[in-house]
């Protein structure tokens, strides 16, 4: 029974470590990452035994104070949640453990303890937002959320990385300020916070305050739309993801961008309900969003010469992949949604890791400066080129069953048009990603021996580094191949989602 | 009463434009803190005392203080 | 343990061991030749492990021509993968066993001297075990894998020599491959979204019922398996590619993964036919109109494929250029089988035994021209065959192997060509006789490619080794090592196939016709026992043969050969990577503008996106 | 231009906004929708759940004292972030200290 | 800022200034505020004496260390007093039912522990406020 | 539909919420100002807070400060407040968060306009 407090012994966790890490008198030491990474294993060990109550006893709902739903705040514990919960939590073990040396050379030392406070904060509010069945409980880690994800891009102290981190501070808050009042909107003709209690009163004062209904899910797509970077809004995520630090843009385009995702799902099939939704044209609005995403994303990352910025542009290609599958409105639409959700976390953290890799060694972020630089360092262009090929959708690696899903179910909705898209976009993928692949393998350049090391660290990349990296490649080819793990689950959770 | 909201939201509506326009940002800060008290007046009106209290230390005392200072620490005057 | 537990267990489990076997060897590799003395090793583990497969699949033989082999794996790819083994895999299988065993033999001489070992040995093995897997593969989506991964690990093999020209040229072959993956990919999505099943056999009986999804579903295989297939207007890839690319590596690429496009093809058609079991009239029929349509544009599209590719071979200078446009044209003879047999449904089976056979045939002596004209080319190290002549006196093996091959490629009889094509002969005619008029002018067409065949190959053997030997080429020596060995083994291939051309018949392609589900009566009548020595069909290749000789002489008298496209029609011109590096450049130009824009205007865009969003929901009401 | 275009879509966004009010429960009502059992259970019930007489304080600190805790997190983040922005204070802070 | 009169002035409003922002506090939930005025009214009054007696002086009367102390004290509060529920049997920050006891109506020690979570969410508040003031004003 | 003065009259508080909620994004969206930009976002955050409290407001009602067994129409919904006390903490957050990312930027840049700072960016990236 003590598992159903797990989701909070997770928050408080996190929470309370995140806290501490201030009053760190030491230096960054090996005993302070010990304790760190141990935090960590306890909550994925925690996440996985709830995982395993949750798979037994199917989604249950959690009242805060004892109170009964609609007059506390409650956590809905769906598979799909603690699912993600645990992605989350082994996610961020990896990149933290890359960024225990990564960091040294990004930011200033004074400034790793208030790193990982950020950190932990970020896991808090990221967690906390996907578990939450409650509309104003999620504005509040909306905002921690968005606080932190500027906050670990600005501690870079650069130039760039602070004007992007202000765009996207300026961007993100306008954002859930809009949320915020498309919240407004919505408790005004329900009077309810709680998601589900919504959704029951939705489809009553439906016919009597439409346009009110409207209005508010105008601000509230608008306002998630900016967080999770839909096209016509994505502009502060490539500056964002670029500039900032190589753990927190693993971080932003693996995971944090993922829970606003989740988010505007709950809000459409959850909130709204996926009737109403679909009659009134949401999910059409969506998919055309996603569309638009999936080909600019695409289109612009082939214009990219900064490696970062192909990576923060293909994000806004794959976010469209995820819009595709919610904006279907079916069950295998949103199955495939969730599973690009997670099988997209491992991918771009391998990808953005092993790119930072390369920067942390050699400085070098110009596509065309990495010829034969997987000579120097096969284990990161492995792992790249592992990434490369799930984002192109070769099978074996998770981007390929995504593609599956994304495409059987867009064949099952109806809409074969979507498949074209989605195969026209595999294809940029392809043009974009492999010419670094192929250099970084098979082209040799004269100075092959003389690309120039200009870490102060040595001439290889940390062990720990390597580590992390070739693990979270191997969780892309290990949900390439068994799909089942994480397929079964979300299954499970659909119905939450669509009745 | 209705009349008293209805000034104070006209007013509101004047401070945020005149917030807009306003060239020195340090008068801009100032009459964004009139702006704040003035919400506060008019969550007092609707009833909500805790808020305009809240409203009225943080958001007119602490912000002010905060934007005073930034403004001190960077420049005064918008282009 | 005895010999029979030995064989259940390989029975149990085949694909798994097959694949376990070569990822061994996989791990094995890196370690071996550090030295040179271990380079050896290396190669000799290569052959190894590539025998010791072959011995694998040969001794499950006796089972699977009773039946075939199904494997479950449960919980890959969510659904589980399936492995099936039935006779025409298994020929494809020990085949592609065979080539992969010669290659490698030849690989030797080529690899050796290049370096770069360690690579091109993991992904010899890699592009064997995909092979072996696309092969095997009984459902749709752990053939794409290998199918893929084929596409990928090939592709590294393509590009081995590595300069910048090389890339560039197998650029051209990744993203053919990669679209052609993708046509694919729908095709799969699309047939298993509408049947809900993802196995060849399943999808055959619900073809049927498909509407005109059908269509578009084979349309996309036939598109993906083209390009891997060379077939017409997506053979681009073959006349760049090859040129650029080793030798072995061409006579691989030629002798089996083009061979893949054309099972895939082959496969889809005959997984159609033979699960017909138990189908009701009005599906049977369905499934029956959509091949013959189909089937008939293939032969068609068959009969333009040889015709483009042996003209475009007529004009090449270069040696390996003109095999590549030979290895096209021949994959048209391929493709037209096919065509056959899924144009007479269950009639077609001397289409599919054509097609099946010269495929195999093909691999044979396509391969031995490549390693032909690699010897040539170590010794020379020219590949312009007008600039080459009279080597028969230096290299006077090398010349015999050659001949034997061009006679292999021209279809003289006793030699392998000739009994495939009789076959395919006989196919055209049937679907003449039983199908469509039309097709009486195939049949031309194919006598046309036939006598284009023989031109070609008779200017191939003239030039390079007879007539005016160039001063360079005074003291060129023929040696003798592992590629010769492989070129042996090849040539005895074409002659033994040549001289007993029903062994292969009977043994596999008959018993495979028949398990597939094709008519019985039909294949007793005309493929059983079937003599190609006879009158009617050795009298069909003197006209061939004559009027290549003539296209020959006319074509040097007035200079013919010479004749060249224009450079924006010609696929060799290489305006691929000028097209990208434009298409880049104008996409950067615009996008960074816009891109300002945006980034400049990004509340602005929130606003508009807000009105539109919320106007455009409001229109709702 | 460009002011032209911003006044259009500002004014289109103002005007789409104040005719969605048209439509909204009238202001000060007490059967608006919002007023439901919920606000009812917290005026009814609040002061034998909580024994608080402020209602507002009740539900901030026990019906959604979670909110608050995650409100106290915002404070807390923020100022990690303003010290990991502008942090020199911490350093130097401990460092005269300890000479102190 | 070295007028007499004004840090005088300062001298003599500032502990009234605190006495009411602890009122403020204490009685969150007897009457309007909490923890949120409360504190800020308070920090309100270390801000003055920063602005009055400069940052130095300033920063020693709420040094950092403490300050991030009670930071990390008034969040602890907050758990601990949630967790106290689970250990009861009930779920995360249960008041009434994980037996606190509730005292009597319109007291300042009733309501089980909404005035110990006030209390602690004011000094933090408090002390947030503070921190980003000095923060702010600390130049480099 | 006709609009009658009584109308604004009642609504002035939803209409002043949407007024200063666009006026806010106004000043977002055309000063290149940082700080100013940092104050619209606080008048469009005010103008939200306007519209919860407003949503919660019944004529004739006390204030939340309860007696026991009080009716409940007589006193206002107390959750829209309770809402925005944290909304409020949440916006003195955001802004100072925002601020000394505008004095870092100074210190970086020399300038807090933003089109000075889009030029200068953009001369460093020519060069």
């Amino acid at each position: 029974m003590i598992n159903i407090h797990f989701p909070i012994f997770i928050l408080t966790l996190l929470l309370a470590f995140a806290t501490i890490i201030p009053l760190q008198k030491r230096p960054f030491d090996r005993r302070f990452q010990v304790i760190m990474m141990s935090v960590l294993v306890v909550s994925l060990v925690m996440a996985i035994g709830e995982l395993i109550y949750v798979i037994d006893h199917g989604a249950y709902s959690y009242t805060f104070g004892s109170y009964e739903r609609g007059i506390g705040i409650e956590f809905l514990v769906d598979e799909f949640s603690v699912l993600m919960t645990a992605v989350v939590i082994v996610i961020a073990f990896f990149i933290l453990l890359y960024s225990i040396r990564d960091l040294e050379h990004e930011i200033d030392p004074s400034r790793i303890y208030s790193y990982y406070t950020l950190i932990f904060l970020l896991l808090f509010a990221m967690i906390g937002m996907i578990f939450t069945n409650d509309i104003f409980n999620m504005y509040v880690f909306v905002e921690i959320l968005s606080i932190t994800s500027v906050a670990i891009i600005a501690i870079k102290n650069k130039k760039d990385s602070l004007m992007a981190s202000m765009k996207y501070l300026i961007m993100g808050t306008i954002g859930s300020i809009t949320v915020l009042m498309g919240f407004a909107l919505i408790y005004m003709v329900t009077g309810h916070l709680n998601m589900t209690l919504i959704a029951e009163e939705i489809v009553l004062v439906w016919e009597q305050y439409p346009l009110n209904i409207l209005l508010a899910m105008g601000f509230i797509l608008t306002g998630f739309g900016i967080k999770a970077a839909i096209f016509p809004l994505h502009n502060w995520l490539p500056d964002a993801h670029s500039s900032a630090p190589t753990p927190s843009s693993a971080f932003l385009s693996g995971l944090v961008v993922k829970a606003y995702v989740f988010a505007i799902a709950k809000m459409i099939y959850r909130v709204v309900g996926p009737d109403i939704s679909t009659n009134i044209g949401l999910t059409d609005y969506i998919l055309i969003f996603a569309v638009l995403s999936i080909i600019m994303g695409s289109v612009y990352a082939l214009s990219q010469t900064d490696i970062k910025r192909r990576l923060a542009y293909s994000s806004v290609a794959q976010i469209g992949y995820i819009f595709l599958g919610l904006g279907l409105a079916t069950d295998l639409g949103i199955s495939a949604a969730l599973f690009h959700v997670i099988s997209h976390a491992f991918m771009k953290s391998a990808l953005f890791l092993s790119a930072g890799s390369i920067i942390y060694l050699t400085g070098k972020r110009h596509v065309k400066d990495l010829s034969g630089i997987a000579y120097t360092m096969p284990v990161t262009m492995t792992v790249f080129c592992i990434g490369t090929l799930g984002m192109i959708g070769i099978p074996a690696t998770s981007g390929f069953m995504s593609k599956w899903y994304l495409g059987l179910a867009s064949l099952d909705a109806g809409q074969p048009e979507l498949l074209i898209v989605i195969l026209i976009s595999s294809f940029l993928n392809a043009l974009y990603y492999l010419p670094i692949v192929i250099s970084a393998f098979l082209q040799e350049k004269p100075s092959r021996e003389t690309i120039v090391v200009v870490s102060t660290q040595g001439t290889t990349v940390p062990r720990s580094m390597k580590i992390s990296m070739a693990l979270v490649g191997a969780g892309v080819i290990i949900i390439g191949l068994f799909p089942n793990i994480v397929m079964d689950i979300i299954n499970m959770a659909v119905p939450t989602f669509i009745e | 009463m209705q009349i008293l909201n209805v000034i104070l939201v006209i007013f509101l509506i004047i401070a945020a434009i005149a917030v807009e326009r306003t060239k020195d940002l340090l008068s801009a800060v100032i009459i964004f803190t009139s702006y704040s008290l003035v919400m506060a007046l008019l969550w007092l009106i609707l009833r909500a005392p805790d808020v305009a209290m809240t409203e009225a230390a943080i958001g007119a005392g602490i912000t002010t203080n905060l934007f005073v200072i930034v403004i001190s620490r960077t420049r005064r005057q918008e282009k | 343990m005895n010999i029979t537990q030995l064989r259940l267990m390989v029975e149990l489990a085949l694909p798994i061991i097959i694949i376990v076997i070569v990822l061994l060897e996989l791990l094995l590799i890196p370690f071996l030749g550090r030295v040179s003395r271990r380079r050896r090793v290396r190669r000799v583990t290569v052959r190894i492990v590539i025998f010791l497969t072959i011995i694998l699949m040969v001794s499950i033989y006796p089972v699977v021509i009773n039946a075939p082999l199904e494997w479950h794996i449960a919980h890959v790819f969510g659904n589980g993968i399936i492995f099936r083994i039935d006779l025409l895999s298994l020929l494809f299988m020990i085949f592609a066993g065979l080539i992969f065993l010669v290659v490698s033999f030849y690989t030797a001489v080529d690899i050796k001297n290049f370096g770069r070992e360690k690579s091109f040995y993991s992904f010899f093995m890699i592009t064997y075990v995909a092979t072996l897997g696309t092969l095997m593969a009984g459902d749709l989506l752990s053939f794409f894998m290998f199918f893929e991964i084929m596409t990928f690990a090939s592709y590294v093999l393509m590009v081995h020599q590595r300069s910048q020209n090389v890339i560039e040229a197998g650029s051209i072959y990744i993203y053919f491959g990669i679209i052609g993956g993708l046509s694919i990919l729908a095709g799969i999505l699309i047939l298993s979204a509408y049947t809900q099943s993802y196995e060849w056999l399943t999808l055959g009986e619900k073809f049927g019922d498909l509407g005109a999804v059908r269509y578009v579903a084979a349309g996309l295989f036939i598109l993906g398996f083209g390009v891997k297939a060379g077939m017409v207007p997506l053979h681009h890839w073959v006349p760049v590619v090859y040129p650029k690319s080793h030798l072995s590596v061409n006579a691989l690429s030629s002798g089996i993964l083009m061979k893949i496009g054309g099972y895939g093809i082959l496969r889809l058609f005959v997984s159609v036919i033979e699960s017909t079991n138990g189908q009701s009239e009005q599906m049977l029929n369905g499934s029956l109109l959509t091949l013959e349509n189909i089937g008939g544009i293939i032969i068609w599209i068959g009969i333009i494929t040889m015709i483009v590719g042996v003209i475009a071979a007529l004009e090449q200078e270069e040696m390996v250029r003109m095999l590549a446009y030979h290895s096209v044209s021949q994959m048209g003879y391929v493709i037209m089988g096919i065509g056959v047999a899924a144009y007479l449904g269950f009639d077609g089976s001397m289409g599919f035994a054509g097609g099946f056979y010269h495929m195999i045939n093909h691999g044979i002596f396509k391969a031995l021209l490549f390693m032909v004209a690699g010897a040539v080319y170590f010794k020379t190290k020219d590949k312009n065959m007008y600039r080459l002549g009279g080597l028969y006196k230096n290299m006077p093996f090398t010349t015999i192997v050659a001949i034997i091959a061009a006679f292999g490629i021209t279809g003289m009889p006793l030699f392998n060509g000739y009994a495939s094509k009789t076959v395919l002969h006989h196919a055209i005619v049937e679907a003449h006789v039983y199908g469509h008029s039309s097709f009486f002018w195939a049949e031309q067409f194919f006598m046309l490619a036939s006598a284009g065949t023989a031109a070609s190959f008779i200017k191939f053997i003239i030039q390079i080794f007879f007539g005016k030997r160039a001063e360079a080429h005074k003291d060129v020596k023929e040696t003798y090592n592992s590629g010769t060995v492989a070129m042996v083994i090849l040539a005895v291939g074409v002659v033994a196939i040549g001289l007993f051309p029903n062994a292969l018949l009977d043994y596999f392609i008959i018993p495979a016709a028949r398990t597939l589900n094709y008519d019985a009566q039909f294949i007793d009548n005309y493929l059983v026992g079937m003599n190609v020595f006879l009158y009617d069909d050795l009298s069909t290749m003197l006209p061939v043969y004559s009027m290549g000789a003539l296209i020959y002489i006319v074509g040097m008298r007035y200079h013919l050969f010479h004749f060249h496209l224009p450079k924006q029609l010609n696929p060799e011109s290489g305006y691929y990577q000028p097209a990208y590096d434009k298409f880049i450049a104008v996409t950067k130009k615009v996008l960074n503008k816009m891109e300002q824009v945006i980034i400049k205007s990004d509340v602005f865009i929130y606003g508009i996106m807000l009105l539109v969003l919320l106007i455009s929901l409001l229109n709702f009401l | 231009m460009t002011k032209i275009f911003t006044f259009l879509m500002l004014g289109g966004l103002l005007f789409v906004l104040l005719t969605s009010i048209t439509e909204l429960p009238t202001f000060g009502e007490s059967y608006a929708p919002a007023h439901n059992e919920i606000s009812n259970h917290y005026i009814e019930q609040g002061p034998e759940d909580t024994n608080s007489p402020n209602l507002i304080g009740a539900i901030i600190t026990d019906y959604r004292a979670f909110d608050t805790l995650g409100e106290a997190t915002v404070l807390f983040t923020a100022i990690a972030a303003v010290v990991a922005i502008l942090g020199v204070v911490h350093h130097k802070q401990d460092k005269g200290d300890n000479h102190e | 800022m070295n007028d007499l009169i004004v840090k005088m002035t300062t001298k003599l409003v500032l502990p009234f200034i605190q006495l009411y922002g602890i009122y403020v506090i204490i009685h969150g939930h007897l009457s309007p505020g909490g923890a949120f005025p409360g504190g800020a009214i308070f920090a309100t009054s270390i801000v003055l004496f920063t602005i009055v007696f400069g940052l130095r002086i300033g920063q020693k009367r709420l040094p950092h260390h403490v300050s991030s102390k009670l930071e990390t004290s008034g969040i602890f509060v907050f758990i601990v007093f949630g967790l106290t529920g689970i250990l009861m049997g009930y779920q995360f920050l249960t008041n009434q039912e994980a037996g606190f006891p509730m005292g009597e109506w319109g007291r300042v020690f009733s309501a089980g522990f909404i005035p110990i979570i006030t209390f602690a969410l004011g000094i933090k508040v408090m002390s947030a406020v503070v921190t980003l003031f000095h923060t702010m004003m600390e130049e480099e | 539909m006709p609009i009658e003065i009584d109308f604004f009259l009642n609504n002035i508080n939803y209409i002043g919420a949407m007024v200063l909620f666009v006026i806010g994004l106004y000043t977002v969206l055309t000063h290149p100002n940082l700080i100013k930009k940092v104050i619209g976002i606080n008048i469009m955050e005010t103008s939200v807070f306007l519209f919860f409290v407003s949503i919660g407001f019944i004529s004739g009602a006390n204030a939340p400060i309860v007696e026991q067994g009080q009716a409940a129409e007589t006193v206002v919904n107390p959750l829209p407040s309770a809402m925005i006390l944290t909304g409020i903490v949440v916006a003195i957050g955001v802004t100072a968060f925002a601020l000394s990312l505008i004095v870092k930027i100074h210190e970086a840049y020399g300038t807090i306009e933003l089109d000075e700072i889009m030029q200068i960016r953009s001369a460093e990236k020519n060069d």
